[in-house]
């Protein structure tokens, strides 16, 4: 290996790469796989000069999956739940993504009922991805109690979300040309009676962390993004919102149904983390909007379009790119088929790679705990990362 | 605005495309060589990188780049050939720093190689790993044509390879 | 204005940090929100919509037997493949009835041989491999396989993860040198 | 000799209830510690071993002693071991003038005042050792920001103390105590509010909790100056946290609320009750804010509690030229 021949013998492949550009003078501290800050198996390896991060490079790759793989020896349906696997935060906009590629391809018309069971059921678990990043990025700070709270709101919203999709976490429900099972008016309830309540908590949340002195100065001002990082490395989602685009691909991108309502882009213009940390406050508020317009006006009639495709159902020739708003920005999904039965080739788009990638060049100089609260303002989840 | 933006570069092929459909505004197949020319102009026009894959197809690796706007939504997708045998060609890294993880990610997949991207080391798959999995079989690779969504051409080369053979040729521009 | 507002503003600062300890020291003094398994469980109407491991459904004409038909559409369909379905074969002939059926086809007569029961013998969910998807259902066209509502699925061996859907319906077809599992 | 024997015994007797007294208070708090956390989430806490989990500490004590004592291949091994030891013992000695009733003390010292800020200043030199001895990445920026933040931090502590010392021309904790009245009005805290202040942050940043928990700021360090320690190890210095929280709410409850000193029976319950009531405080704080950065941590130091402290000197001072 070259890197011996260098004198790098210590470490693995990849601290042995980095170890290459590294000053005389500096640590070089190895964060992760396993580290509290990571959320799961992210590695970061970072050049310190003091507590100041020189240069850093996220390792990734340990969670990786093969999902793009798995697509091209599985039938679409049998695809499905491996979108829920992908992105285990927001679960649904990944169902979506994929159900969107194929009936556009397909050009399949989807019932208007089984259209708003998808806006409402991907607006409630948006707001539960939100709550876990909440907790998890409190937690980054410092703070212990938040993500307490969080769950517990988070808990009731899965009990809602179970009764649509029969599952807490990896929801799998949405089908192609409709959805799996109709709601009932139990669900409709428990959605008209938690609305309110989560209106009531946020305030709470306002108070107890957004407000408080200790993590206004941890966030304001660390890590600012301008609109051309973003669009060097393809950050979407809070990451621009948070840099004053107004730039939700529910809206670019004509999410179906998403126009029938009235909500507006959570926009902050500070482009700090404290301004990432705001839009996904404001989007809660919302996404509950959203709910409750969706609620009042759903319409009756099927969930699933007739003849709808069964599991040896074949993907009409073509490509097809379907992109829309998940928890952490633009999830697209690139569909190539070539008539067979599984698809020729599935892109995957994801949001936490693009915003992960420009995480090298934003913690450039920054403290290693500054680095660290603008690794938790991205809102990593690492499987999306890995794939 | 797409047929403007790539003005005196060598662009084998412009298509418009049906977002309703494809997913896709424009489709712009490039040669290998004018790539990085285009990503500096679709930069300057205040494009983001989505992302970037590679198809591999009977007539070669089929690179896909897409890009879109913030402001004016409308995915652009610019399309590189290069053969099978010599699967190399030039990064946009040096423009859209954010590709440079795509392309490593392409490599690991492909095994195509991106000259002038600054960490060409493997990113998703252990270094030690020598075949590429998104490479298909010879048999089972289809032809372009069944794949990929030229749209309407609004110009093209004489000996653009994807012309639909019917269709009558419009006049050679933009070579 | 902005004079006085530089002055006040550490004010309002340490302030919040008040205002979170009475958040805190509120919900101290509230009830608490867990559940305490084993002591409580979670009501059974959060239950009802869970979609835990499959099971198959009774047969409507006699519930003592699965309405499965052992058509091993499943088999294919899960993207696990975690599922095993055996078709019960025929039922055995014995030597004197195998001796007739010949006699019967030497004599140029059409033969019916006894059909297979359109029951299975062996159904299988290996649950460590499922990923409750549901395919398995949607693809049935039965509709003889359904999730169940089991949230306590525990085992403590991999053993116990093969679960042999046949177990409930004591007049389920077996193979021959099938013993019940000692309970 | 005569006169020596009954001071060495109340020395050694004392000592003795002394390490009883802190290793039930560790045990007492980190029971409390995670009840309150668990509270205050609105979970129960511990539940399982005893009565409401009464007996968890005792449960985490003997994990702890069960644990194989781990050393890293390239750790110094001399100074590995005493770090732990460093961190531990030194506290004992701190309560030695500590004036827990009207003569309940180990050994009323004139100088008790200086005592403690003196052996308190041993902790800083085991985190050190620990953080450097480990050779852990982690284990070193925790030790670094360990010394700076002590050291930055005693600075303000001892001025608010020195306040409190003028104002009685006494290092004696005992006549502190006793000077101060029984009744809330006549306590220290209500003449001296800045420097009570004062003392309560630094209290924060000396003893290592949060806010100011940045040498094992786990979120960043893992786990900071103690990253490699297991079993015992880590269980003394997991010990000296909880006895360090104890010696301070103690020096505050003498300088600052009076001690025993107390409405209607003077005692050792009213030194005890002040004294659960600040380490409430301290654990309440711990499980409501999130952590202060490095630089956050000591600008709050250098720019805000040192030139506060020093007015209040001057103040103080002039003022008992004054009258």
């Amino acid at each position: 290996m070259r890197y011996e021949e260098m004198g790098l013998t210590e470490g693995d492949f990849y601290s042995r790469n980095f170890q290459k550009g590294a000053r005389e003078d500096t640590l070089i501290l190895n964060l992760g796989p396993q580290h509290p800050a990571t959320h799961g198996v992210l590695r970061v390896i970072v050049e310190l000069d003091g507590e100041y991060v020189i240069r850093a490079e996220p390792v990734i790759g340990y969670l990786h999956r093969m999902h793009e793989k798995m697509a091209e020896v599985r039938s679409i349906y049998q695809y499905l739940p491996n979108m829920g696997r992908v992105d285990y935060g927001h679960a649904l906009g990944w169902n979506w993504a994929l159900v969107g590629a194929v009936e556009k391809l397909a050009g399949f018309e989807v019932p208007e009922r089984a259209q708003y069971i998808r806006v409402i059921t991907t607006e409630l678990n948006r707001i539960t991805s939100h709550l876990l990043w909440w907790g998890a990025f409190t937690l980054d700070l410092g703070a212990i109690t938040p993500i307490m709270y969080a769950f517990d709101d988070r808990e009731r919203m899965l009990d809602i979300l179970q009764m649509a999709t029969g599952s807490r976490l990896t929801h799998s429900s949405f089908r192609v040309g409709g959805v799996c099972a109709d709601i009932n008016d139990t669900f409709i309830e428990a959605c008209k009676e938690f609305i309110p309540h989560m209106r009531g908590r946020l305030p709470m949340y306002r108070d107890l962390v957004t407000g408080n002195i200790i993590l206004r100065k941890r966030l304001e001002g660390v890590g600012v993004f301008d609109a051309d990082l973003c669009r060097r490395y393809g950050g979407s989602g809070p990451v621009v919102r948070g840099s004053g685009i107004a730039y939700d691909a529910r809206k670019a991108e004509a999410t179906p149904m998403y126009d029938r309502f009235d909500w507006k882009v959570a926009v902050q213009t500070g482009g700090d983390s404290m301004a990432r940390y705001l839009v996904r406050m404001d989007e809660m508020e919302q996404s509950l909007n959203i709910i409750e317009q969706a609620l009042a006006s759903l319409p009756e009639g099927k969930v699933m379009m007739p003849k709808a495709p069964k599991v040896t159902w074949q993907v009409p020739k073509g490509e097809a790119y379907f992109a829309t708003e998940g928890a952490r920005g633009k999830v697209g999904i690139h569909l190539v088929s070539d008539g067979g039965k599984n698809p020729y080739k599935i892109k995957l788009r994801s949001p936490c790679f693009s915003n992960l990638s420009l995480f090298a060049e934003a913690a450039r100089g920054t403290l290693l705990a500054d680095a660290l609260a603008i690794l938790g303002s991205l809102d990593l989840v690492i499987p999306e990362i890995d794939r | 605005m797409i047929d403007t933006l790539f003005e005196g570069l060598a662009v084998q092929c412009v298509g418009r495309c049906d977002p309703a459909k494809t997913g896709l505004a424009w489709s712009v197949f490039l040669a290998p060589s004018e790539l990085l020319a285009a990503a500096r102009r679709l930069y300057e026009a205040l494009y983001f990188i989505e992302d970037l894959t590679a198809i591999d197809a009977r007539e070669g690796y089929l690179l896909v780049y897409h890009f879109d706007h913030m402001d004016k939504p409308g995915r652009v997708a610019l399309r590189v050939l290069i053969p099978h045998d010599a699967a190399a060609l030039p990064s946009i890294a040096p423009v859209f720093q954010g590709a440079e993880w795509h392309e490593r990610e392409t490599t690991d997949f492909y095994g195509i190689r991106f000259d002038g991207n600054p960490n060409p080391v493997p990113l998703l798959l252990p270094p030690e790993m020598t075949d590429h999995p998104l490479q298909k079989d010879p048999e089972k690779r289809a032809p372009l044509a069944t794949l990929v969504a030229v749209g309407d051409i609004v110009r093209s080369t004489a000996d653009f390879f994807l012309l639909p053979p019917e269709a009558p040729k419009p006049e050679a521009s933009g070579a | 204005m902005s004079a006085l507002k530089k002055i006040f503003q550490p004010v309002t600062d340490l302030w919040s940090l008040v205002v979170g300890l009475q958040i805190t020291g509120r919900n101290f003094a509230q009830r608490q929100v867990t559940v305490h398994y084993p002591r409580q469980e979670v009501p059974p109407e959060v239950n009802a919509s869970y979609r835990g491991p499959i099971q198959l459904v009774a047969n409507p004409r006699n519930a003592a037997k699965p309405k499965c038909t052992a058509c091993n559409i499943c088999v294919p369909a899960c993207p696990s493949a975690c599922i095993t379905v055996v078709k019960a074969p025929p039922p055995p002939i014995t030597p004197e009835q195998e001796k007739a059926f010949q006699e019967a086809e030497a004599r140029g007569e059409e033969v019916e041989r006894p059909a297979a029961p359109r029951e299975p013998i062996i159904w299988i969910n290996d649950f460590s491999l499922c990923s409750l998807c549901g395919v398995c259902v949607e693809a049935c066209p039965t509709h003889c396989i359904e999730f169940s509502h089991d949230l306590y699925s525990v085992g403590t061996s991999r053993k116990d993860f093969k679960h042999d859907l046949l177990a409930p319906f004591p007049e389920a077809l077996r193979p021959a040198d099938y013993k019940p599992e000692e309970k | 000799m005569s006169f020596i024997a009954p001071e060495l015994l109340r020395i050694v007797v004392g000592m003795v209830a002394v390490m009883a007294f802190v290793a039930l208070n560790v045990l007492v708090l980190v029971y409390a510690e995670r009840k309150g956390a668990g509270h205050i989430q609105r979970r129960p806490g511990p539940y399982e071993v005893g009565p409401h989990g009464i007996l968890q500490p005792l449960a985490d004590a003997g994990k702890l002693m069960g644990k194989q004592l781990l050393m890293p291949k390239s750790a110094d091994p001399i100074l590995y071991w005493m770090a732990p030891i460093l961190a531990f013992f030194p506290v004992l000695l701190l309560f030695v003038p500590m004036p827990f009733g009207p003569v309940l003390t180990v050994q009323d010292v004139n100088l008790g005042l200086l005592l403690i800020l003196a052996f308190a200043g041993l902790n800083v030199l085991a985190t050190l050792l620990a953080g450097w001895s480990q050779n852990n990445k982690f284990g070193l920026l925790g030790a670094a920001r360990a010394v700076s933040q002590s050291v930055a931090y005693e600075i303000p502590l001892l001025l608010s103390v020195l306040c409190i010392a003028f104002q009685y021309g006494s290092l004696n904790l005992s006549t502190i105590v006793e000077a101060q009245g029984s009744w809330p009005w006549q306590w220290n805290f209500l003449c001296q509010p800045l420097a009570f202040l004062i003392f309560l942050v630094s209290a924060f940043a000396e003893t290592n909790r949060a806010p100011f928990d940045l040498p094992e700021a786990e979120s960043e360090l893992t786990a900071g100056f103690h990253t490699e320690y297991s079993g015992m190890g880590f269980g003394l210095f997991f010990m000296a946290e909880y006895a360090n929280m104890v010696v301070v709410s103690g020096v505050c409850s003498a300088l600052f609320l009076g001690g025993w000193r107390g409405p209607f029976f003077d005692g050792v319950w009213w030194f005890l009750i002040k004294v659960y009531a600040i380490l409430a405080l301290i654990i309440w704080v711990r499980w409501t804010y999130p952590r202060v950065r490095f630089d956050q941590l000591l600008n709050i130091n250098w720019k805000w509690l040192l030139p506060l402290a020093t007015a209040n000197l001057f103040a103080t001072v002039f003022l008992i030229k004054l009258f």
